[in-house]
Protein backbone atom coordinates (compact mmCIF):
# COMPACT_ATOMS: atom_id res chain seq x y z
CA UNK A 1 0.00 0.00 0.00
CA UNK A 2 0.95 3.68 -0.82
CA UNK A 3 1.37 6.37 1.84
CA UNK A 4 1.99 10.28 1.78
CA UNK A 5 4.72 11.17 4.24
CA UNK A 6 4.96 14.69 6.08
CA UNK A 7 7.59 16.35 8.41
CA UNK A 8 6.87 19.45 9.90
CA UNK A 9 9.33 22.37 11.56
CA UNK A 10 12.59 21.27 12.97
CA UNK A 11 11.78 17.59 12.30
CA UNK A 12 11.90 18.49 8.41
CA UNK A 13 15.12 20.04 8.78
CA UNK A 14 17.06 17.25 10.95
CA UNK A 15 15.43 14.55 8.07
CA UNK A 16 15.96 16.88 5.17
CA UNK A 17 12.82 16.78 3.00
CA UNK A 18 9.55 17.69 3.85
CA UNK A 19 7.57 15.09 2.04
CA UNK A 20 7.98 11.71 0.80
CA UNK A 21 5.71 8.73 -0.46
CA UNK A 22 6.38 5.08 1.11
CA UNK A 23 5.13 1.39 -0.21
CA UNK A 24 4.01 -1.16 2.77
CA UNK A 25 3.86 -4.11 1.52
CA UNK A 26 2.59 -6.10 5.11
CA UNK A 27 0.51 -4.74 7.60
CA UNK A 28 2.28 -1.90 9.48
CA UNK A 29 2.62 1.16 12.02
CA UNK A 30 3.13 4.74 12.35
CA UNK A 31 6.80 3.89 14.15
CA UNK A 32 7.25 1.34 10.48
CA UNK A 33 6.10 4.23 8.40
CA UNK A 34 8.96 6.58 10.19
CA UNK A 35 11.49 3.61 9.60
CA UNK A 36 10.64 3.20 5.73
CA UNK A 37 10.65 6.97 5.10
CA UNK A 38 13.84 8.08 6.97
CA UNK A 39 15.90 5.24 6.13
CA UNK A 40 15.97 4.25 9.91
CA UNK A 41 17.00 7.96 11.57
CA UNK A 42 16.57 7.75 14.92
CA UNK A 43 13.76 9.62 16.13
CA UNK A 44 13.75 12.69 18.24
CA UNK A 45 11.92 12.02 21.73
CA UNK A 46 8.84 13.97 21.82
CA UNK A 47 7.93 13.27 18.48
CA UNK A 48 4.50 13.64 17.80
CA UNK A 49 2.45 12.07 14.65
CA UNK A 50 -1.04 12.22 13.02
CA UNK A 51 -3.06 10.12 11.19
CA UNK A 52 -4.99 11.70 8.47
CA UNK A 53 -4.51 14.59 10.21
CA UNK A 54 -5.92 13.38 13.41
CA UNK A 55 -3.47 13.18 16.19
CA UNK A 56 -2.14 9.21 16.41
CA UNK A 57 0.30 7.02 18.39
CA UNK A 58 3.15 5.42 17.01
CA UNK A 59 1.86 2.12 17.23
CA UNK A 60 -1.21 2.87 15.40
CA UNK A 61 -2.16 0.64 12.10
CA UNK A 62 -1.66 2.56 8.52
CA UNK A 63 -3.96 1.86 6.27
CA UNK A 64 -4.06 2.47 2.22
CA UNK A 65 -4.00 5.43 0.64
CA UNK A 66 -3.17 7.30 4.90
CA UNK A 67 -1.29 10.94 5.00
CA UNK A 68 0.88 10.16 8.02
CA UNK A 69 2.59 13.10 9.62
CA UNK A 70 5.58 13.45 11.76
CA UNK A 71 6.39 16.76 13.62
CA UNK A 72 7.81 18.29 17.18
CA UNK A 73 5.65 19.92 20.11
CA UNK A 74 3.38 22.25 19.17
CA UNK A 75 4.00 25.51 20.11
CA UNK A 76 1.36 28.27 19.39
CA UNK A 77 1.59 31.90 19.79
CA UNK A 78 3.51 33.57 22.76
CA UNK A 79 0.96 34.80 24.98
CA UNK B 1 -18.89 28.95 13.81
CA UNK B 2 -16.26 30.38 12.18
CA UNK B 3 -12.32 29.52 12.15
CA UNK B 4 -9.94 31.09 9.90
CA UNK B 5 -6.54 30.45 9.06
CA UNK B 6 -4.92 34.18 7.99
CA UNK B 7 -1.61 34.26 5.67
CA UNK B 8 -1.40 38.26 6.37
CA UNK B 9 -1.97 41.35 9.14
CA UNK B 10 -5.43 41.17 10.78
CA UNK B 11 -7.47 43.15 12.71
CA UNK B 12 -9.05 41.53 15.81
CA UNK B 13 -11.35 44.40 16.69
CA UNK B 14 -12.72 45.00 12.97
CA UNK B 15 -13.10 40.83 13.17
CA UNK B 16 -15.03 40.53 16.46
CA UNK B 17 -17.28 43.55 14.45
CA UNK B 18 -17.82 41.65 11.26
CA UNK B 19 -18.64 38.81 13.44
CA UNK B 20 -21.41 40.81 15.41
CA UNK B 21 -22.34 42.21 12.70
CA UNK B 22 -24.26 39.36 11.40
CA UNK B 23 -25.86 38.09 14.59
CA UNK B 24 -29.55 38.63 15.69
CA UNK B 25 -29.65 41.93 17.84
CA UNK B 26 -30.57 41.46 21.26
CA UNK B 27 -29.54 37.69 21.77
CA UNK B 28 -26.33 37.59 22.90
CA UNK B 29 -26.21 39.23 26.38
CA UNK B 30 -22.06 38.76 26.56
CA UNK B 31 -18.83 38.31 23.71
CA UNK B 32 -15.94 37.51 25.61
CA UNK B 33 -12.90 36.99 23.27
CA UNK B 34 -8.90 36.83 23.74
CA UNK B 35 -6.75 38.09 21.19
CA UNK B 36 -2.94 37.11 21.70
CA UNK B 37 -0.24 39.52 19.66
CA UNK B 38 3.42 39.06 19.08
CA UNK B 39 5.88 40.21 21.59
CA UNK B 40 9.31 41.44 20.99
CA UNK B 41 10.85 39.49 23.98
CA UNK B 42 10.78 35.41 25.03
CA UNK B 43 12.87 33.71 27.21
CA UNK B 44 15.19 36.72 28.02
CA UNK B 45 15.98 37.42 24.58
CA UNK B 46 14.56 40.27 21.89
CA UNK B 47 12.67 38.65 19.27
CA UNK B 48 13.03 40.77 15.64
CA UNK B 49 10.70 38.27 13.91
CA UNK B 50 8.95 35.17 13.85
CA UNK B 51 7.84 32.52 11.31
CA UNK B 52 4.68 30.22 12.01
CA UNK B 53 4.45 27.05 10.40
CA UNK B 54 1.42 24.87 9.99
CA UNK B 55 0.13 22.00 8.76
CA UNK B 56 -2.81 23.21 6.59
CA UNK B 57 -5.88 20.75 6.30
CA UNK B 58 -4.68 19.57 9.71
CA UNK B 59 -5.00 22.88 11.35
CA UNK B 60 -8.40 24.24 9.97
CA UNK B 61 -9.85 20.62 10.85
CA UNK B 62 -8.31 20.99 14.57
CA UNK B 63 -9.89 24.66 15.05
CA UNK B 64 -12.81 23.74 13.69
CA UNK B 65 -13.10 20.90 15.82
CA UNK B 66 -12.43 23.00 18.81
CA UNK B 67 -15.23 25.25 17.71
CA UNK B 68 -17.64 22.03 17.56
CA UNK B 69 -16.36 20.80 21.25
CA UNK B 70 -17.15 23.96 22.77
CA UNK B 71 -20.59 24.59 21.34
CA UNK B 72 -21.59 21.26 23.09
CA UNK B 73 -20.22 22.20 26.27
CA UNK B 74 -21.45 25.72 26.43
CA UNK B 75 -24.47 27.12 25.50
CA UNK B 76 -23.40 29.74 22.98
CA UNK B 77 -24.79 31.85 19.90
CA UNK B 78 -22.00 31.65 18.23
CA UNK B 79 -17.86 31.75 18.20
CA UNK B 80 -14.79 32.89 16.31
CA UNK B 81 -11.29 32.00 15.91
CA UNK B 82 -9.05 33.76 13.39
CA UNK B 83 -5.20 32.74 13.53
CA UNK B 84 -2.29 33.77 11.33
CA UNK B 85 0.20 32.07 9.82
CA UNK B 86 3.87 33.30 7.87
CA UNK B 87 5.69 35.85 8.69
CA UNK B 88 4.82 38.07 11.68
CA UNK B 89 6.02 40.82 13.20
CA UNK B 90 6.17 42.57 16.83
CA UNK B 91 3.33 43.87 17.43
CA UNK B 92 0.78 41.87 15.15
CA UNK B 93 -1.88 39.88 16.37
CA UNK B 94 -1.47 36.20 15.90
CA UNK B 95 -5.10 34.46 17.35
CA UNK B 96 -8.23 35.25 18.31
CA UNK B 97 -10.50 33.68 19.60
CA UNK B 98 -14.23 34.60 20.94
CA UNK B 99 -17.59 33.15 22.12
CA UNK B 100 -20.99 34.72 22.63
CA UNK B 101 -23.97 33.89 24.57
CA UNK B 102 -26.79 34.83 26.57
CA UNK B 103 -24.71 34.75 29.75
CA UNK B 104 -21.19 35.58 30.85
CA UNK B 105 -19.68 32.59 32.55
CA UNK B 106 -20.40 30.23 29.15
CA UNK B 107 -18.59 33.24 27.38
CA UNK B 108 -15.63 33.01 29.36
CA UNK B 109 -15.33 29.67 29.48
CA UNK B 110 -16.03 28.91 26.13
CA UNK B 111 -13.24 31.40 25.19
CA UNK B 112 -10.70 30.58 27.26
CA UNK B 113 -11.01 26.81 26.36
CA UNK B 114 -10.63 27.97 22.88
CA UNK B 115 -7.31 29.35 23.47
CA UNK B 116 -6.18 26.81 25.83
CA UNK B 117 -6.60 24.15 23.62
CA UNK B 118 -5.40 25.79 20.60
CA UNK B 119 -2.22 26.52 22.79
CA UNK B 120 -1.64 22.79 23.94
CA UNK B 121 -2.59 20.95 20.62
CA UNK B 122 -3.03 23.03 17.67
CA UNK B 123 -0.44 22.24 14.64
CA UNK B 124 1.65 25.30 14.55
CA UNK B 125 5.44 25.68 14.57
CA UNK B 126 7.56 28.80 15.24
CA UNK B 127 10.85 29.67 14.16
CA UNK B 128 11.98 33.31 15.90
CA UNK B 129 14.63 35.73 14.66
CA UNK B 130 16.54 36.84 17.69
CA UNK B 131 19.79 38.79 18.38
CA UNK B 132 21.10 35.49 18.35
CA UNK B 133 19.57 33.62 15.16
CA UNK B 134 17.14 31.54 14.46
CA UNK B 135 15.95 29.49 16.74
CA UNK B 136 12.55 27.16 16.76
CA UNK B 137 10.84 27.40 19.88
CA UNK B 138 10.39 23.56 21.12
CA UNK B 139 14.40 23.76 21.18
CA UNK B 140 14.53 26.63 23.27
CA UNK B 141 15.21 25.47 27.05
CA UNK B 142 12.50 26.41 29.37
CA UNK B 143 9.64 26.61 26.61
CA UNK C 1 -5.83 51.98 33.72
CA UNK C 2 -9.21 54.13 31.99
CA UNK C 3 -12.79 53.82 33.83
CA UNK C 4 -15.20 55.53 31.92
CA UNK C 5 -19.18 56.59 32.19
CA UNK C 6 -20.58 57.15 28.52
CA UNK C 7 -24.48 58.55 28.27
CA UNK C 8 -24.27 57.67 24.69
CA UNK C 9 -24.11 54.18 22.45
CA UNK C 10 -20.43 53.14 22.15
CA UNK C 11 -18.32 51.03 19.95
CA UNK C 12 -16.40 48.05 22.37
CA UNK C 13 -14.70 47.34 19.29
CA UNK C 14 -13.46 51.05 18.95
CA UNK C 15 -12.34 51.81 22.45
CA UNK C 16 -10.15 48.88 22.13
CA UNK C 17 -8.70 49.44 19.74
CA UNK C 18 -8.15 53.33 20.48
CA UNK C 19 -6.07 51.95 23.64
CA UNK C 20 -4.01 49.65 22.14
CA UNK C 21 -3.06 52.10 19.57
CA UNK C 22 -1.75 54.35 22.97
CA UNK C 23 0.22 50.92 24.14
CA UNK C 24 3.90 50.54 23.48
CA UNK C 25 3.84 47.83 20.50
CA UNK C 26 5.02 44.39 21.36
CA UNK C 27 5.06 44.37 25.27
CA UNK C 28 1.54 43.12 25.70
CA UNK C 29 0.96 39.29 24.54
CA UNK C 30 -2.42 39.28 25.49
CA UNK C 31 -5.58 41.22 25.54
CA UNK C 32 -8.81 39.42 27.61
CA UNK C 33 -12.25 41.30 27.11
CA UNK C 34 -15.66 41.07 27.99
CA UNK C 35 -18.84 42.84 25.86
CA UNK C 36 -22.00 42.85 27.97
CA UNK C 37 -24.84 43.82 25.66
CA UNK C 38 -28.52 44.46 26.24
CA UNK C 39 -31.01 41.22 25.34
CA UNK C 40 -34.47 41.80 24.29
CA UNK C 41 -35.51 39.41 27.35
CA UNK C 42 -35.00 38.95 30.80
CA UNK C 43 -36.60 36.58 33.77
CA UNK C 44 -39.03 35.17 30.70
CA UNK C 45 -40.32 38.51 28.89
CA UNK C 46 -39.72 40.79 26.64
CA UNK C 47 -37.42 43.86 27.38
CA UNK C 48 -38.43 46.93 24.53
CA UNK C 49 -35.58 49.20 26.63
CA UNK C 50 -34.16 49.89 29.69
CA UNK C 51 -33.20 53.25 31.91
CA UNK C 52 -30.11 52.47 34.13
CA UNK C 53 -29.60 55.06 36.65
CA UNK C 54 -26.57 55.75 39.08
CA UNK C 55 -24.35 57.41 41.24
CA UNK C 56 -22.13 59.13 39.22
CA UNK C 57 -19.39 60.02 41.80
CA UNK C 58 -19.42 57.06 43.41
CA UNK C 59 -20.12 54.78 40.51
CA UNK C 60 -16.79 56.49 38.85
CA UNK C 61 -15.22 56.10 42.40
CA UNK C 62 -16.15 52.49 42.05
CA UNK C 63 -14.75 51.96 38.69
CA UNK C 64 -11.39 53.48 39.54
CA UNK C 65 -11.06 51.73 42.50
CA UNK C 66 -11.51 48.31 40.90
CA UNK C 67 -8.96 48.52 38.16
CA UNK C 68 -6.61 49.51 40.25
CA UNK C 69 -7.26 46.38 42.64
CA UNK C 70 -7.32 44.26 39.02
CA UNK C 71 -3.55 46.36 38.93
CA UNK C 72 -2.01 45.37 42.13
CA UNK C 73 -3.27 41.99 41.86
CA UNK C 74 -2.54 41.31 38.52
CA UNK C 75 0.64 41.59 36.22
CA UNK C 76 -1.12 44.43 34.03
CA UNK C 77 -0.09 46.73 30.82
CA UNK C 78 -3.46 48.22 30.71
CA UNK C 79 -7.18 47.92 32.02
CA UNK C 80 -10.40 49.41 30.27
CA UNK C 81 -13.35 49.94 31.90
CA UNK C 82 -16.33 51.40 29.84
CA UNK C 83 -20.01 51.69 31.46
CA UNK C 84 -23.37 53.25 29.83
CA UNK C 85 -25.56 54.82 31.85
CA UNK C 86 -29.20 56.35 30.84
CA UNK C 87 -31.65 55.33 28.26
CA UNK C 88 -30.14 52.04 26.54
CA UNK C 89 -32.19 49.90 23.66
CA UNK C 90 -31.73 45.71 22.94
CA UNK C 91 -28.41 45.23 21.23
CA UNK C 92 -26.57 48.35 22.95
CA UNK C 93 -23.21 46.99 24.60
CA UNK C 94 -23.62 48.14 28.28
CA UNK C 95 -20.47 47.55 29.74
CA UNK C 96 -16.62 46.86 28.22
CA UNK C 97 -14.15 45.18 30.43
CA UNK C 98 -11.18 44.16 29.03
CA UNK C 99 -7.18 43.99 30.34
CA UNK C 100 -3.61 43.58 28.71
CA UNK C 101 -0.69 41.56 29.87
CA UNK C 102 2.46 39.62 29.00
CA UNK C 103 0.79 36.26 29.52
CA UNK C 104 -3.04 35.40 28.96
CA UNK C 105 -3.52 33.76 32.28
CA UNK C 106 -3.56 37.25 34.04
CA UNK C 107 -5.50 39.14 31.15
CA UNK C 108 -8.15 36.42 31.33
CA UNK C 109 -8.43 36.55 35.13
CA UNK C 110 -8.01 40.38 35.36
CA UNK C 111 -10.34 40.51 33.38
CA UNK C 112 -13.25 38.41 34.81
CA UNK C 113 -12.73 39.92 38.02
CA UNK C 114 -13.48 43.46 36.39
CA UNK C 115 -16.46 42.17 35.33
CA UNK C 116 -17.80 39.95 38.35
CA UNK C 117 -17.00 42.97 41.04
CA UNK C 118 -18.63 45.42 38.59
CA UNK C 119 -21.60 43.33 38.25
CA UNK C 120 -21.97 42.48 41.96
CA UNK C 121 -21.64 45.79 43.52
CA UNK C 122 -21.69 48.66 41.10
CA UNK C 123 -23.85 51.43 41.99
CA UNK C 124 -26.25 51.23 38.33
CA UNK C 125 -30.00 50.49 39.02
CA UNK C 126 -31.64 49.02 36.01
CA UNK C 127 -35.73 49.97 35.24
CA UNK C 128 -36.63 47.71 32.46
CA UNK C 129 -39.74 48.47 30.29
CA UNK C 130 -41.65 45.29 29.53
CA UNK C 131 -45.14 44.14 27.44
CA UNK C 132 -46.50 44.69 31.28
CA UNK C 133 -45.03 48.13 31.82
CA UNK C 134 -42.00 49.31 33.69
CA UNK C 135 -39.92 47.38 36.63
CA UNK C 136 -37.28 47.82 38.58
CA UNK C 137 -35.04 44.63 38.13
CA UNK C 138 -33.75 44.50 41.89
CA UNK C 139 -37.60 44.34 42.38
CA UNK C 140 -37.92 40.72 39.97
CA UNK C 141 -38.32 38.15 41.51
CA UNK C 142 -35.57 35.59 40.37
CA UNK C 143 -32.78 38.31 39.71
CA UNK D 1 -24.04 68.61 61.76
CA UNK D 2 -24.96 69.40 58.40
CA UNK D 3 -25.72 66.31 55.89
CA UNK D 4 -26.45 65.78 52.49
CA UNK D 5 -28.78 62.91 51.83
CA UNK D 6 -29.14 61.21 48.16
CA UNK D 7 -31.81 58.56 47.45
CA UNK D 8 -31.50 56.43 44.06
CA UNK D 9 -34.08 53.93 41.71
CA UNK D 10 -37.06 52.55 43.48
CA UNK D 11 -35.79 54.00 47.25
CA UNK D 12 -36.15 57.55 45.61
CA UNK D 13 -39.86 56.20 44.51
CA UNK D 14 -40.84 55.23 47.35
CA UNK D 15 -39.44 57.90 49.83
CA UNK D 16 -41.08 60.26 47.12
CA UNK D 17 -37.41 62.76 46.80
CA UNK D 18 -33.73 61.78 45.32
CA UNK D 19 -32.26 64.44 47.57
CA UNK D 20 -32.46 66.15 51.19
CA UNK D 21 -30.22 68.08 53.70
CA UNK D 22 -30.55 67.13 57.40
CA UNK D 23 -29.56 68.93 60.63
CA UNK D 24 -27.99 66.69 63.36
CA UNK D 25 -27.31 67.93 66.65
CA UNK D 26 -25.38 64.89 68.69
CA UNK D 27 -23.48 61.97 67.54
CA UNK D 28 -25.72 59.94 65.09
CA UNK D 29 -25.23 56.87 62.85
CA UNK D 30 -26.34 56.29 59.20
CA UNK D 31 -30.10 54.83 60.52
CA UNK D 32 -30.74 57.65 62.10
CA UNK D 33 -30.12 59.99 59.11
CA UNK D 34 -32.48 57.48 57.34
CA UNK D 35 -35.35 58.24 60.57
CA UNK D 36 -34.68 62.01 60.28
CA UNK D 37 -34.57 62.31 56.46
CA UNK D 38 -37.14 59.78 55.75
CA UNK D 39 -39.30 60.97 58.36
CA UNK D 40 -39.63 57.59 60.12
CA UNK D 41 -40.24 55.54 57.28
CA UNK D 42 -39.81 52.32 57.52
CA UNK D 43 -36.31 50.84 55.79
CA UNK D 44 -36.79 48.49 52.83
CA UNK D 45 -34.89 45.13 53.57
CA UNK D 46 -31.86 44.91 51.49
CA UNK D 47 -31.35 48.90 51.25
CA UNK D 48 -27.76 49.48 51.17
CA UNK D 49 -25.90 53.10 52.12
CA UNK D 50 -22.80 54.70 51.69
CA UNK D 51 -20.48 57.47 53.18
CA UNK D 52 -18.86 60.05 50.94
CA UNK D 53 -19.52 57.60 47.61
CA UNK D 54 -17.92 54.43 49.97
CA UNK D 55 -20.12 51.41 50.85
CA UNK D 56 -20.93 51.45 54.52
CA UNK D 57 -23.18 49.70 57.36
CA UNK D 58 -26.42 51.38 58.70
CA UNK D 59 -24.53 51.37 62.47
CA UNK D 60 -21.45 53.68 60.93
CA UNK D 61 -21.38 56.91 62.59
CA UNK D 62 -21.42 59.97 60.93
CA UNK D 63 -19.59 63.20 60.79
CA UNK D 64 -20.31 66.94 59.51
CA UNK D 65 -20.41 67.36 55.42
CA UNK D 66 -20.61 63.66 55.03
CA UNK D 67 -22.68 62.51 52.04
CA UNK D 68 -25.09 60.05 53.18
CA UNK D 69 -26.44 57.93 50.34
CA UNK D 70 -29.49 54.96 50.47
CA UNK D 71 -29.84 52.05 47.46
CA UNK D 72 -32.08 49.58 46.69
CA UNK D 73 -29.37 46.20 45.88
CA UNK D 74 -27.56 47.09 42.63
CA UNK D 75 -28.32 45.51 39.38
CA UNK D 76 -25.63 46.42 36.70
CA UNK D 77 -26.14 45.03 33.25
CA UNK D 78 -27.74 41.27 32.08
CA UNK D 79 -25.34 38.89 30.95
Amino acid sequence: MQLKVKFFASLSEQIGFTDTTVDVDKPATVSDVWNLATGGQTMPVNTLCAINMAYARLDDSISNGDEIAFFPPVTGGNA
Amino acid sequence: MTALLRGGVFDPWQELARIEAGLVKGKHGACASFVGTMRDFNVGDNVHSMSLEHYPEMTQQFLDNICTQAARRWNLIDCLIVHRYGEINPGDPIVLTAAWSAHRADAFDACRFLIEELKARAPFWKKELTDSGERWVHDTPGK
